[in-house]
Protein backbone atom coordinates (compact mmCIF):
# COMPACT_ATOMS: atom_id res chain seq x y z
CA UNK A 1 0.00 0.00 0.00
CA UNK A 2 0.90 3.72 -0.53
CA UNK A 3 1.89 5.33 2.56
CA UNK A 4 1.70 8.73 2.98
CA UNK A 5 3.22 11.88 5.45
CA UNK A 6 2.44 14.91 6.20
CA UNK A 7 3.97 18.62 7.92
CA UNK A 8 6.32 17.18 10.65
CA UNK A 9 5.30 13.73 10.21
CA UNK A 10 6.85 14.30 6.60
CA UNK A 11 9.87 16.13 7.79
CA UNK A 12 10.83 13.43 11.01
CA UNK A 13 10.16 10.48 8.83
CA UNK A 14 12.22 12.27 5.71
CA UNK A 15 10.32 12.00 2.74
CA UNK A 16 6.43 12.30 1.83
CA UNK A 17 5.52 8.80 0.40
CA UNK A 18 6.34 5.31 0.43
CA UNK A 19 5.39 2.27 -0.79
CA UNK A 20 4.76 -0.70 1.74
CA UNK A 21 4.23 -3.97 1.81
CA UNK A 22 2.50 -5.10 4.95
CA UNK A 23 0.40 -7.82 6.41
CA UNK A 24 -1.04 -5.26 9.12
CA UNK A 25 -4.56 -5.71 10.10
CA UNK A 26 -4.90 -2.62 11.75
CA UNK A 27 -3.74 1.16 11.23
CA UNK A 28 -2.11 0.12 14.99
CA UNK A 29 -0.51 -3.07 13.76
CA UNK A 30 1.29 -0.87 10.79
CA UNK A 31 2.50 1.71 12.73
CA UNK A 32 4.42 -1.16 15.45
CA UNK A 33 5.82 -2.42 11.94
CA UNK A 34 6.90 0.84 10.90
CA UNK A 35 8.38 1.64 14.44
CA UNK A 36 10.30 -0.97 14.68
CA UNK A 37 12.04 -0.64 11.33
CA UNK A 38 14.16 2.48 12.36
CA UNK A 39 14.73 5.40 14.75
CA UNK A 40 12.92 7.81 12.68
CA UNK A 41 9.84 5.81 12.70
CA UNK A 42 10.07 5.54 16.05
CA UNK A 43 10.29 9.36 16.52
CA UNK A 44 7.37 10.09 14.31
CA UNK A 45 4.58 7.72 15.36
CA UNK A 46 6.07 8.36 19.42
CA UNK A 47 3.09 9.85 20.57
CA UNK A 48 -0.09 8.40 18.68
CA UNK A 49 -1.98 11.12 20.34
CA UNK A 50 -0.70 13.67 18.47
CA UNK A 51 -1.26 11.68 15.14
CA UNK A 52 -4.32 12.05 12.41
CA UNK A 53 -4.62 8.86 10.20
CA UNK A 54 -6.92 8.76 6.95
CA UNK A 55 -7.78 6.11 5.03
CA UNK A 56 -8.05 6.05 1.58
CA UNK A 57 -8.63 9.69 1.85
CA UNK A 58 -11.18 9.81 5.04
CA UNK A 59 -10.11 10.55 8.59
CA UNK A 60 -9.98 7.27 10.57
CA UNK A 61 -8.99 5.08 14.51
CA UNK A 62 -6.02 4.09 15.04
CA UNK A 63 -7.61 0.61 15.70
CA UNK A 64 -9.40 0.47 11.78
CA UNK A 65 -9.07 -2.51 9.78
CA UNK A 66 -6.53 -2.19 6.47
CA UNK A 67 -8.75 -4.48 4.63
CA UNK A 68 -8.49 -3.58 1.17
CA UNK A 69 -7.16 -0.15 1.92
CA UNK A 70 -4.82 1.28 -0.87
CA UNK A 71 -3.62 4.52 0.67
CA UNK A 72 -2.55 5.41 4.58
CA UNK A 73 -1.89 8.69 5.46
CA UNK A 74 -0.17 10.00 9.05
CA UNK A 75 -0.14 13.79 9.75
CA UNK A 76 -0.63 15.87 13.14
CA UNK A 77 -4.06 17.21 13.47
CA UNK A 78 -5.17 20.29 10.75
CA UNK A 79 -4.61 23.45 11.41
CA UNK A 80 -6.22 24.80 8.14
CA UNK A 81 -8.66 27.94 7.68
CA UNK B 1 -21.07 25.18 -5.17
CA UNK B 2 -17.42 26.41 -5.97
CA UNK B 3 -14.13 24.46 -3.70
CA UNK B 4 -11.10 25.76 -5.20
CA UNK B 5 -7.88 24.77 -3.56
CA UNK B 6 -5.29 26.73 -5.23
CA UNK B 7 -1.65 28.11 -4.65
CA UNK B 8 -2.30 31.33 -6.53
CA UNK B 9 -3.93 34.46 -4.69
CA UNK B 10 -7.07 35.42 -5.43
CA UNK B 11 -9.10 38.45 -5.00
CA UNK B 12 -11.48 38.38 -2.09
CA UNK B 13 -13.77 41.55 -3.07
CA UNK B 14 -13.79 40.42 -6.61
CA UNK B 15 -15.19 36.65 -5.30
CA UNK B 16 -17.71 38.18 -2.96
CA UNK B 17 -18.94 40.04 -5.53
CA UNK B 18 -19.36 36.90 -7.90
CA UNK B 19 -20.70 35.16 -5.48
CA UNK B 20 -23.54 37.70 -4.43
CA UNK B 21 -24.23 38.77 -8.38
CA UNK B 22 -24.73 35.15 -8.74
CA UNK B 23 -27.99 34.98 -6.02
CA UNK B 24 -29.93 37.69 -6.76
CA UNK B 25 -32.63 35.67 -4.71
CA UNK B 26 -31.05 35.20 -1.63
CA UNK B 27 -31.23 38.37 1.21
CA UNK B 28 -28.16 37.73 2.86
CA UNK B 29 -24.72 36.87 1.85
CA UNK B 30 -22.06 36.34 4.60
CA UNK B 31 -18.06 36.25 4.44
CA UNK B 32 -15.51 35.18 6.12
CA UNK B 33 -11.38 35.71 4.92
CA UNK B 34 -8.66 34.23 7.15
CA UNK B 35 -5.42 36.37 6.43
CA UNK B 36 -1.88 35.79 7.52
CA UNK B 37 -1.66 38.00 10.32
CA UNK B 38 1.80 40.95 10.18
CA UNK B 39 2.83 39.82 13.37
CA UNK B 40 5.96 40.55 14.56
CA UNK B 41 8.71 38.80 12.66
CA UNK B 42 6.77 36.46 10.73
CA UNK B 43 8.21 36.41 7.20
CA UNK B 44 5.81 34.03 5.72
CA UNK B 45 3.46 31.44 6.37
CA UNK B 46 3.69 27.68 4.33
CA UNK B 47 0.72 25.86 3.80
CA UNK B 48 0.91 21.55 3.27
CA UNK B 49 -1.90 20.09 1.82
CA UNK B 50 -3.03 16.32 0.98
CA UNK B 51 -4.17 16.77 -2.82
CA UNK B 52 -6.76 14.66 -3.60
CA UNK B 53 -8.31 14.79 -0.06
CA UNK B 54 -8.27 17.95 0.56
CA UNK B 55 -11.28 18.79 -1.86
CA UNK B 56 -13.10 15.88 -0.90
CA UNK B 57 -13.14 16.63 3.09
CA UNK B 58 -14.10 20.36 1.93
CA UNK B 59 -17.12 19.22 0.01
CA UNK B 60 -18.21 16.86 2.34
CA UNK B 61 -18.30 19.53 5.11
CA UNK B 62 -19.85 21.74 2.47
CA UNK B 63 -22.57 19.26 1.52
CA UNK B 64 -22.94 18.81 5.74
CA UNK B 65 -23.63 22.75 5.78
CA UNK B 66 -26.67 22.54 2.89
CA UNK B 67 -27.94 20.19 4.57
CA UNK B 68 -27.87 21.74 8.22
CA UNK B 69 -29.05 25.05 6.59
CA UNK B 70 -31.63 26.70 4.32
CA UNK B 71 -29.10 27.76 1.86
CA UNK B 72 -28.55 29.32 -1.87
CA UNK B 73 -24.92 28.59 -1.95
CA UNK B 74 -21.67 28.19 -0.78
CA UNK B 75 -18.18 29.15 -1.90
CA UNK B 76 -14.68 27.96 -0.42
CA UNK B 77 -11.57 28.90 -1.30
CA UNK B 78 -7.89 27.79 0.52
CA UNK B 79 -4.40 28.63 -0.57
CA UNK B 80 -1.43 26.33 -0.33
CA UNK B 81 2.18 26.90 -1.02
CA UNK B 82 4.12 30.21 0.70
CA UNK B 83 2.10 33.35 2.08
CA UNK B 84 3.30 36.59 3.13
CA UNK B 85 1.66 38.68 5.69
CA UNK B 86 -1.20 40.69 4.74
CA UNK B 87 -2.33 37.33 2.11
CA UNK B 88 -5.64 36.00 2.06
CA UNK B 89 -5.25 32.37 3.11
CA UNK B 90 -9.29 31.13 2.65
CA UNK B 91 -12.41 32.03 2.42
CA UNK B 92 -15.84 31.09 3.05
CA UNK B 93 -18.98 32.53 1.40
CA UNK B 94 -22.44 31.69 1.97
CA UNK B 95 -25.94 32.88 0.63
CA UNK B 96 -29.25 32.59 2.24
CA UNK B 97 -32.61 33.67 2.35
CA UNK B 98 -31.96 34.65 5.67
CA UNK B 99 -29.07 35.86 7.96
CA UNK B 100 -29.26 33.79 10.62
CA UNK B 101 -28.85 30.51 8.32
CA UNK B 102 -25.77 32.32 6.24
CA UNK B 103 -23.84 33.46 9.69
CA UNK B 104 -24.02 29.76 11.00
CA UNK B 105 -23.39 27.81 8.01
CA UNK B 106 -20.11 29.98 7.63
CA UNK B 107 -19.25 29.62 11.10
CA UNK B 108 -19.72 25.83 10.49
CA UNK B 109 -17.98 25.56 7.81
CA UNK B 110 -15.10 27.37 9.24
CA UNK B 111 -14.86 25.36 12.11
CA UNK B 112 -14.92 22.16 10.19
CA UNK B 113 -12.19 23.60 7.53
CA UNK B 114 -9.69 24.29 10.58
CA UNK B 115 -9.78 20.92 12.06
CA UNK B 116 -11.05 18.74 9.66
CA UNK B 117 -9.75 19.33 6.24
CA UNK B 118 -5.90 18.20 5.83
CA UNK B 119 -4.02 21.29 5.64
CA UNK B 120 -0.95 22.41 7.62
CA UNK B 121 0.14 25.52 8.59
CA UNK B 122 4.33 26.34 9.08
CA UNK B 123 5.84 29.83 10.28
CA UNK B 124 8.69 31.06 8.82
CA UNK B 125 10.02 33.17 11.08
CA UNK B 126 13.43 35.38 11.26
CA UNK B 127 14.45 32.81 13.82
CA UNK B 128 13.39 29.86 12.38
CA UNK B 129 10.69 27.70 11.05
CA UNK B 130 7.81 26.10 13.83
CA UNK B 131 4.86 24.18 12.52
CA UNK B 132 1.69 25.58 13.81
CA UNK B 133 0.11 23.65 16.53
CA UNK B 134 -3.48 22.95 16.41
CA UNK B 135 -5.55 24.44 19.56
CA UNK B 136 -7.65 22.35 22.09
CA UNK B 137 -10.24 25.45 21.10
CA UNK B 138 -10.71 24.81 17.27
CA UNK B 139 -11.12 21.04 18.19
CA UNK B 140 -13.96 22.43 21.33
CA UNK B 141 -15.33 24.45 18.68
CA UNK B 142 -16.82 21.52 16.85
CA UNK B 143 -18.83 20.35 19.96
CA UNK B 144 -21.13 23.15 19.10
CA UNK B 145 -22.82 21.98 15.68
CA UNK C 1 -14.60 52.84 12.23
CA UNK C 2 -16.09 53.79 9.35
CA UNK C 3 -20.15 54.62 9.48
CA UNK C 4 -21.96 55.40 5.71
CA UNK C 5 -25.48 56.12 5.57
CA UNK C 6 -25.79 56.94 2.09
CA UNK C 7 -28.53 57.09 -1.45
CA UNK C 8 -25.42 55.42 -3.57
CA UNK C 9 -24.68 52.31 -4.48
CA UNK C 10 -21.38 50.80 -3.26
CA UNK C 11 -19.30 48.01 -4.60
CA UNK C 12 -19.57 44.90 -1.54
CA UNK C 13 -16.39 43.85 -2.84
CA UNK C 14 -14.25 46.73 -3.11
CA UNK C 15 -15.59 47.99 0.66
CA UNK C 16 -13.99 44.54 1.67
CA UNK C 17 -10.79 44.46 -0.02
CA UNK C 18 -10.24 48.03 1.60
CA UNK C 19 -11.06 47.24 4.94
CA UNK C 20 -9.13 43.85 4.79
CA UNK C 21 -6.27 45.73 3.47
CA UNK C 22 -6.53 48.30 6.26
CA UNK C 23 -5.90 45.10 8.54
CA UNK C 24 -2.92 43.53 8.38
CA UNK C 25 -2.71 42.59 11.79
CA UNK C 26 -5.87 41.16 12.11
CA UNK C 27 -6.14 37.09 11.21
CA UNK C 28 -10.78 37.34 10.51
CA UNK C 29 -12.32 39.30 8.41
CA UNK C 30 -16.25 38.43 8.51
CA UNK C 31 -18.41 40.29 6.01
CA UNK C 32 -22.79 40.78 5.91
CA UNK C 33 -24.44 41.88 3.20
CA UNK C 34 -27.87 42.14 2.90
CA UNK C 35 -29.29 42.44 -0.93
CA UNK C 36 -32.90 43.34 -2.27
CA UNK C 37 -34.42 39.61 -2.93
CA UNK C 38 -35.20 39.24 -6.77
CA UNK C 39 -38.47 38.09 -5.23
CA UNK C 40 -41.51 37.57 -7.72
CA UNK C 41 -43.06 40.46 -8.10
CA UNK C 42 -40.40 43.14 -6.46
CA UNK C 43 -40.03 46.00 -8.62
CA UNK C 44 -38.32 47.95 -6.02
CA UNK C 45 -37.33 48.61 -3.06
CA UNK C 46 -37.76 51.99 -1.27
CA UNK C 47 -35.83 52.68 2.21
CA UNK C 48 -36.74 55.83 4.37
CA UNK C 49 -34.29 56.37 7.67
CA UNK C 50 -34.00 59.06 9.91
CA UNK C 51 -31.60 61.24 9.07
CA UNK C 52 -29.33 62.67 11.93
CA UNK C 53 -30.50 59.75 14.59
CA UNK C 54 -29.23 56.82 12.00
CA UNK C 55 -26.03 57.70 11.88
CA UNK C 56 -25.26 58.17 15.78
CA UNK C 57 -27.47 54.91 16.29
CA UNK C 58 -25.11 53.00 14.59
CA UNK C 59 -22.37 54.45 16.19
CA UNK C 60 -23.68 53.50 18.72
CA UNK C 61 -24.33 49.90 18.21
CA UNK C 62 -20.59 50.18 16.42
CA UNK C 63 -19.23 51.25 20.06
CA UNK C 64 -21.30 48.40 21.98
CA UNK C 65 -19.59 45.95 19.71
CA UNK C 66 -16.06 47.11 20.13
CA UNK C 67 -16.82 46.81 23.81
CA UNK C 68 -17.51 43.13 23.61
CA UNK C 69 -15.41 41.78 21.52
CA UNK C 70 -11.79 41.82 20.64
CA UNK C 71 -12.10 43.88 17.38
CA UNK C 72 -9.54 45.52 15.18
CA UNK C 73 -12.43 47.11 13.30
CA UNK C 74 -15.84 47.73 12.20
CA UNK C 75 -17.53 49.07 9.29
CA UNK C 76 -21.27 49.67 8.74
CA UNK C 77 -22.89 51.03 5.57
CA UNK C 78 -26.60 51.43 4.96
CA UNK C 79 -28.49 52.79 1.52
CA UNK C 80 -31.54 54.92 1.70
CA UNK C 81 -33.60 55.97 -1.00
CA UNK C 82 -34.65 53.63 -4.13
CA UNK C 83 -33.24 49.79 -4.80
CA UNK C 84 -33.56 47.68 -7.21
CA UNK C 85 -33.73 43.60 -6.98
CA UNK C 86 -30.22 42.36 -6.67
CA UNK C 87 -28.59 45.52 -5.05
CA UNK C 88 -27.06 46.03 -1.88
CA UNK C 89 -28.53 47.20 0.94
CA UNK C 90 -26.10 47.18 3.72
CA UNK C 91 -22.97 45.69 4.56
CA UNK C 92 -21.18 45.56 8.03
CA UNK C 93 -17.72 44.60 8.13
CA UNK C 94 -15.80 43.29 11.19
CA UNK C 95 -11.97 42.19 11.72
CA UNK C 96 -10.63 40.66 14.30
CA UNK C 97 -7.58 38.58 16.13
CA UNK C 98 -10.00 35.35 16.27
CA UNK C 99 -12.40 34.40 14.06
CA UNK C 100 -15.29 33.92 16.99
CA UNK C 101 -15.19 37.48 17.85
CA UNK C 102 -15.76 38.35 14.52
CA UNK C 103 -18.49 36.31 13.50
CA UNK C 104 -20.02 37.19 16.88
CA UNK C 105 -19.36 40.89 16.39
CA UNK C 106 -21.20 40.89 12.89
CA UNK C 107 -24.33 38.91 14.04
CA UNK C 108 -24.67 41.35 16.88
CA UNK C 109 -23.74 44.34 14.28
CA UNK C 110 -26.79 42.78 12.18
CA UNK C 111 -29.35 42.14 14.69
CA UNK C 112 -28.90 45.77 16.46
CA UNK C 113 -29.00 47.51 12.83
CA UNK C 114 -32.11 45.39 12.15
CA UNK C 115 -34.15 46.52 14.99
CA UNK C 116 -32.44 49.45 16.46
CA UNK C 117 -31.32 51.61 13.16
CA UNK C 118 -34.27 53.87 11.93
CA UNK C 119 -34.57 52.80 8.51
CA UNK C 120 -38.04 51.45 7.39
CA UNK C 121 -38.59 49.53 4.21
CA UNK C 122 -41.41 49.99 1.82
CA UNK C 123 -41.78 47.25 -0.96
CA UNK C 124 -42.99 48.49 -3.86
CA UNK C 125 -44.68 45.68 -6.37
CA UNK C 126 -46.81 45.47 -9.60
CA UNK C 127 -49.76 45.91 -7.43
CA UNK C 128 -49.03 48.57 -5.15
CA UNK C 129 -46.84 48.65 -2.38
CA UNK C 130 -46.07 47.99 1.45
CA UNK C 131 -44.57 48.65 4.34
CA UNK C 132 -42.22 45.93 5.38
CA UNK C 133 -43.50 44.84 8.81
CA UNK C 134 -41.28 44.04 11.24
CA UNK C 135 -40.59 40.34 12.65
CA UNK C 136 -40.86 39.26 16.22
CA UNK C 137 -37.77 36.88 15.40
CA UNK C 138 -36.06 40.18 14.59
CA UNK C 139 -37.10 41.51 18.28
CA UNK C 140 -36.44 38.59 20.03
CA UNK C 141 -32.93 38.22 18.92
CA UNK C 142 -31.73 40.55 20.54
CA UNK C 143 -32.28 38.76 23.54
CA UNK C 144 -29.08 36.25 22.48
CA UNK C 145 -26.75 39.34 23.40
CA UNK D 1 -41.31 71.20 19.87
CA UNK D 2 -40.22 69.79 16.61
CA UNK D 3 -42.34 66.58 15.97
CA UNK D 4 -41.50 64.06 12.94
CA UNK D 5 -43.42 61.20 11.33
CA UNK D 6 -41.64 58.56 9.15
CA UNK D 7 -42.85 55.57 7.20
CA UNK D 8 -46.87 54.83 7.51
CA UNK D 9 -46.96 57.05 11.05
CA UNK D 10 -45.99 59.86 7.82
CA UNK D 11 -48.18 58.51 5.34
CA UNK D 12 -51.31 58.89 7.36
CA UNK D 13 -50.44 62.13 8.95
CA UNK D 14 -49.73 63.45 5.88
CA UNK D 15 -46.99 65.38 6.83
CA UNK D 16 -43.22 64.50 7.24
CA UNK D 17 -42.86 67.15 10.75
CA UNK D 18 -44.29 70.30 12.26
CA UNK D 19 -43.68 72.39 14.97
CA UNK D 20 -46.03 71.65 17.78
CA UNK D 21 -46.41 74.07 20.70
CA UNK D 22 -47.72 71.82 23.75
CA UNK D 23 -47.50 71.65 27.68
CA UNK D 24 -47.62 67.73 27.37
CA UNK D 25 -45.48 66.56 30.04
CA UNK D 26 -45.08 62.99 28.23
CA UNK D 27 -45.29 61.38 25.48
CA UNK D 28 -48.68 59.80 26.02
CA UNK D 29 -49.81 63.24 26.73
CA UNK D 30 -48.52 64.58 23.60
CA UNK D 31 -50.23 61.54 21.77
CA UNK D 32 -53.57 62.51 23.37
CA UNK D 33 -53.26 65.50 22.16
CA UNK D 34 -52.69 64.88 18.70
CA UNK D 35 -55.31 62.53 19.04
CA UNK D 36 -57.61 65.08 20.11
CA UNK D 37 -56.82 67.09 16.95
CA UNK D 38 -57.80 65.28 13.86
CA UNK D 39 -59.11 61.95 12.43
CA UNK D 40 -55.69 61.50 10.62
CA UNK D 41 -53.54 61.78 13.95
CA UNK D 42 -56.14 59.64 15.66
CA UNK D 43 -55.66 56.93 13.20
CA UNK D 44 -52.11 57.40 13.26
CA UNK D 45 -51.53 56.37 16.81
CA UNK D 46 -54.32 53.83 17.55
CA UNK D 47 -52.27 51.15 18.47
CA UNK D 48 -49.29 52.52 20.10
CA UNK D 49 -47.88 49.37 20.53
CA UNK D 50 -47.26 49.52 16.97
CA UNK D 51 -45.29 52.75 17.18
CA UNK D 52 -41.80 53.67 18.42
CA UNK D 53 -40.75 56.55 19.93
CA UNK D 54 -37.56 58.63 20.08
CA UNK D 55 -36.77 62.38 21.84
CA UNK D 56 -34.30 64.13 20.71
CA UNK D 57 -32.91 61.22 18.02
CA UNK D 58 -32.78 58.66 21.77
CA UNK D 59 -34.94 56.00 21.58
CA UNK D 60 -37.34 56.52 24.42
CA UNK D 61 -40.45 55.30 26.22
CA UNK D 62 -44.09 56.38 25.90
CA UNK D 63 -44.10 57.42 29.41
CA UNK D 64 -40.69 59.38 29.29
CA UNK D 65 -41.04 62.97 30.55
CA UNK D 66 -40.80 66.10 27.36
CA UNK D 67 -38.95 68.61 29.66
CA UNK D 68 -36.46 70.25 27.76
CA UNK D 69 -37.33 68.12 24.60
CA UNK D 70 -36.86 69.89 21.39
CA UNK D 71 -37.78 66.87 19.06
CA UNK D 72 -40.04 63.98 19.22
CA UNK D 73 -40.31 61.63 16.55
CA UNK D 74 -42.86 58.63 16.34
CA UNK D 75 -42.61 55.90 13.83
CA UNK D 76 -43.12 51.96 13.71
CA UNK D 77 -40.76 49.48 14.47
CA UNK D 78 -37.69 49.94 12.63
CA UNK D 79 -36.95 47.18 9.45
CA UNK D 80 -33.01 48.03 8.64
CA UNK D 81 -30.63 45.94 7.48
Amino acid sequence: MEVLYFAWVRERIGLPRERVETRAATVSDLVAELTAREERYAAAFADLSALRVALDQELAEFDAPLDGVREVAFFPPMTGG
Amino acid sequence: MKVAVQEAAFDLGAEANAFAAGHREMGAVVTFSGLVRADGGLAALEIEHYPGMTEKAIRTIAEEARDRWSLGDVLVIHRHGRLEPGEAIMMVATAAPHRRDAFEAAEFLMDYLKSRAPFWKKEIGAEGTAWVAAKDEDEAALGRW
